[in-house]
């Protein structure tokens, strides 16, 4: 069943990944984005991850997605951009090398993985708190994250406020 | 419905879905917001509290022809509003219906003679259903020209083969 | 499941994405590219943890705290990277990435 | 075929949950076909039919449906009433098949697909609203008992679900190649957006109370003889909470005075300007039924669950915690629920509609730092105050 169900979730994200990447229209593109979150959404409740599973929905489904929609409908896109050749060409400059690469890292490396079914994953959010809020787990990072937000937060409302100046050198362009 | 429609002989399964049919669609006729003249106000008199519509279950506006099933043409038709009119008939899905309110809509009303700028009714743009006398009609003419109609759903075949095609209902100004 | 079927997953994506920078001549598809990138890294941290430490305790949770953190980061990225792409659409008029070359004259 | 994408859609996002939260214990919806089929069914099997099968079609039918039929009819009636006129009255006893009327009618129409479309994302759109309004309904406890999933993330999860149905709005606006529709679509994910962050830090404030993500467990936690349990008496702060929660869920639900999304004095029909028949009312279900997530997240959080002073107690003393509590319970919560749906349309018919920019100067300035300060002294609160009086979490 679980099988099943990885199946199913890794289709739809790779899938949805294909889709995105190939697609003519980026609209479409961002859209099929959405059901590579979603999928990967799936994984991470296979995993046993839930909190995270449903934070990768709120943030990336909810947020991310959105803002780039948003930044889709504000700017004018090229529709003959797509050049299916190149498209291929890189997919296959870029994959090729993955795979082999994969490929033998798997068959070299000796990692402590467990195999075969694995005992049910506890849920974990209260887990996660805690670990974020002790202060000889990841207190620091957490903190630091949060300054960091607040850094974009006002560099990205600074960078969209700013009245629009002539472009620099503007009249030899 | 389209694969069903009309193709079927008159028994008893088919009169009492068309029976369903046509109580669920005279039971909630949803008008387009949509007013050209003085007529307006009087339609706007039936939405509201004295003689409300929606008790008829045909309060429920639409503003987008999408979602509407009649098309109320209260006043009076330009030639410059009739393309407007008719682009918004056709937007409509079926089943649609059309009330002809008031004199101008019927038939050019007082601008019949001299108007050269007035369709000479409404029906020369858009099949009409039901036309309401008055200029304006009271709403208790337009609520009698929503019953007309329904009445006219009411007998309207779905399913079955269509029997006689049925003209448009009149409503009689009192006198 | 094996731990390989995810880390499979996890490539894919990661290579979808970087094809995706590269082929794609639009500001936002680098923008979705850099997403479906984290996405697969955040995958390898969840797997990874979530097979070495099958029985859970503090080391199953690191993976996901640190895809948590990388989920941080990305937010950020994406609401400044989106900030630029709007401002230099304002200012060039276009949204492909090679186009905006003033530094280069 | 509209129809088609919807349970597929609702099965693969209610499918994530179910599999992990069915437990051992297995849920509604696996019971029923474990009760059903003739042979026995292995666990882990069930699940996954329970999940990939039943749920979506099952609370569709079963809940969703009538419970958005006969809250269409109310908010005509309750608008009539407001309006001094008596609403739908022909139609049946007081009007109640209105809704049913509609639906037929709906279902019967023509179903347009307009020219210029998309037509894949147009047919997918509604699709995606109304599976994730059945995934935000499938989180919901109605009882101590009755329940279809108790997540441990609950609250959580219909939050992060709600903003699939931004990226449905935003997908039919797109592609329905009319300018009003993408207005509306924008402007529903702008306001989605801005309210998304008060909304979800007022609900931070009794999730800080009661320690826990899941419906069930807080409404748990709110049992007792008096209403002085409920968290909405807990302490200062969570009575603005609630206030400032109601506010972000009305933006978020695209009710009135916030449904600009839909204007129709402005953007003829909104997002949904070129949706007939079927799929238009895929957008009306949907709209109900967060609705009545939202009332429920705040019957539940706030209000005491199915607590009412007196009444629950009293049952269960007499009779236990078995199925005749249960009942009581699930009366209990819906009135609470359906009373705060019942504001909601009151305010639709009171309130004028405010400008977008009115909409965004509320949520930025005003509800988000208040939010913010709530948080911040519900938290401050449960520190320094309550180890006063002997309590503690």
């Amino acid at each position: 069943m679980e099988r099943i169900a990885f199946a199913l979730f890794a289709a739809i994200a790779v899938g949805g990944g294909l889709v995105a990447l190939f697609h003519r229209s980026i609209v479409h593109s961002a859209f099929a984005l959405m059901g590579t979150f979603l999928g990967i959404s799936g994984l991470f409740v296979l995993l046993g991850a839930d909190f995270l599973a449903v934070v990768q929905l709120l943030i990336y489904v909810g947020g991310i997605l959105v803002l780039i929609l948003f930044g889709l409908m504000l700017t004018k896109p090229d529709p003959s951009e797509r050049k299916l050749r190149r498209v291929l060409l890189v997919l296959a400059a870029v994959a090729v090398p993955a795979a082999i690469l994969v490929a033998r890292i798997a068959s070299a490396a000796r990692w402590a993985a467990a195999e075969g079914p694995l005992p049910d994953p506890k849920p974990a959010a209260r887990e996660i708190g805690f670990l974020f809020l002790l202060k000889d787990a990841y207190l620091i990072p957490f903190e630091l994250a949060a300054f960091l937000l607040t850094v974009a937060l006002v560099g990205a409302v600074f960078l969209a406020r700013q009245p629009h100046p002539p472009p620099p050198g503007g009249e030899d362009r | 419905m389209g694969l069903l429609e009309h193709r079927l002989d008159e028994n008893v399964l088919t009169t009492r879905i068309d029976w369903l049919i046509n109580w669920a669609r005279l039971s909630s006729i949803w008008p387009m917001t949509f007013g050209l003249a003085c007529c307006a106000i009087e339609m706007m008199a039936v939405g509201a509290a004295h003689h409300d519509m929606d008790r008829f279950g045909a309060g429920a506006f639409r503003a987008t022809p999408r979602q509407a099933d009649l098309m109320i043409v209260a006043g009076t038709v330009n030639f410059k509003m009739a393309e407007r009119v008719k682009r918004l008939y056709e937007q409509m899905p079926s089943p649609k219906y059309v009330i002809a309110m008031g004199a101008c809509a019927t038939g050019g009303g007082p601008y019949y003679k001299y108007g050269y700028n007035v369709v000479k009714g409404v029906d020369r743009v858009v099949p009409v259903d039901v036309y309401v006398a008055g200029c304006p009609p009271r709403p208790e003419a337009l609520l009698e020209g929503l019953m007309k109609l329904q009445d006219k759903i009411r007998r309207s075949a779905v399913l079955r083969k269509p029997g006689l095609p049925e003209g448009a209902l009149f409503v009689p100004a009192p006198s | 499941m094996s731990l390989g079927a995810y880390l499979a997953v996890a490539t894919a994506l990661f290579v979808l994405g970087l094809a995706m920078m590269i082929a794609r001549r639009n500001l936002l598809y680098v923008l979705m590219g850099i997403e479906l990138i984290l996405n697969a890294a955040n995958l390898n941290f969840v797997a990874f943890a979530r097979y070495a430490a099958p029985a859970g305790g503090e080391a199953a949770l690191r993976g996901q705290v640190f895809a948590l953190i990388v989920i941080l980061l990305a937010v950020a990225e994406a609401a400044v990277a989106l900030a630029i792409v709007l401002h230099a659409y304002s200012l060039f008029d276009t949204v492909r990435p090679e186009e905006p070359d003033l530094l280069r004259e | 075929m509209g129809l088609l994408p919807a349970p597929l859609l609702a099965a693969t996002l209610l499918g994530a949950p179910l599999l992990v939260a069915g437990g051992q214990q297995g849920n509604f919806v696996t019971d029923l076909v474990a009760k059903l089929s003739p042979v026995e069914i292995p666990w882990p099997l069930l699940v996954l039919i329970g999940a990939l099968l039943g749920s979506g079609f099952f609370l569709l039918l079963v809940f969703i449906t009538p419970y958005a039929m006969l809250a269409i009819w109310a908010e005509r009636k309750v608008g009539g009433h407001i309006q001094c006129r008596i609403g739908p009255k022909r139609v049946g006893p007081f009007g109640l098949l209105q809704s049913i009327a509609d639906a037929i009618k709906l279902l019967v129409k023509e179903d347009t697909i307009p020219a210029g479309a998309d037509k894949l994302l147009f047919v997918f759109a509604p699709a995606l609203v109304l599976a994730s309004a059945i995934a935000m309904f499938a989180a919901v406890p109605f009882a101590p008992d009755v329940w279809f999933t108790d997540l441990n993330l609950g609250v959580f999860f219909i939050v992060a679900i709600s903003s699939l149905t931004t990226i449905g709005v935003i997908m039919a606006g797109w592609s329905s190649a009319n300018k009003w529709s993408l207005y509306g679509a924008m402007r529903m994910a702008a306001s989605v957006i801005s309210y998304e962050v008060p909304l979800g830090i007022s609900l931070l404030v009794p999730v800080l109370v009661s320690g826990t993500f899941s419906l069930r467990e807080a409404a748990l936690a709110q049992e007792g003889w008096g209403g002085a349990a409920w968290y909405l008496f807990r302490d200062p702060f969570v009575l603005p909470a609630f206030l400032l929660f109601y506010t972000a869920s009305l933006a978020e639900t695209k009710r009135a005075p916030f449904d600009l999304p839909e204007a129709e004095s402005e953007l003829v029909a909104g997002f949904h300007t070129e949706y007939s028949g079927m799929r238009f009312s895929f957008f009306f279900l949907e709209e109900y039924a967060a609705m009545f997530v939202v009332s429920a997240i705040g019957a539940l959080y706030f209000l005491g669950g199915w607590a009412f002073p007196g009444l629950t107690p009293l049952v269960e003393h007499l009779f236990g915690r078995g199925w005749i509590f249960n009942a009581v319970a699930i009366g209990v919560f819906s009135a609470k629920a359906l009373f705060l749906v019942f504001v909601m349309m009151w305010l639709r018919w009171t309130l004028p509609r405010i400008r977008i920019d009115q909409v965004m100067t509320l949520g930025y300035k005003y509800l988000t730092p208040l939010s913010l300060a709530c948080l911040l002294g519900a938290a401050a609160w449960e520190l320094y105050v309550v180890p006063l009086f002997g309590g503690g979490g």
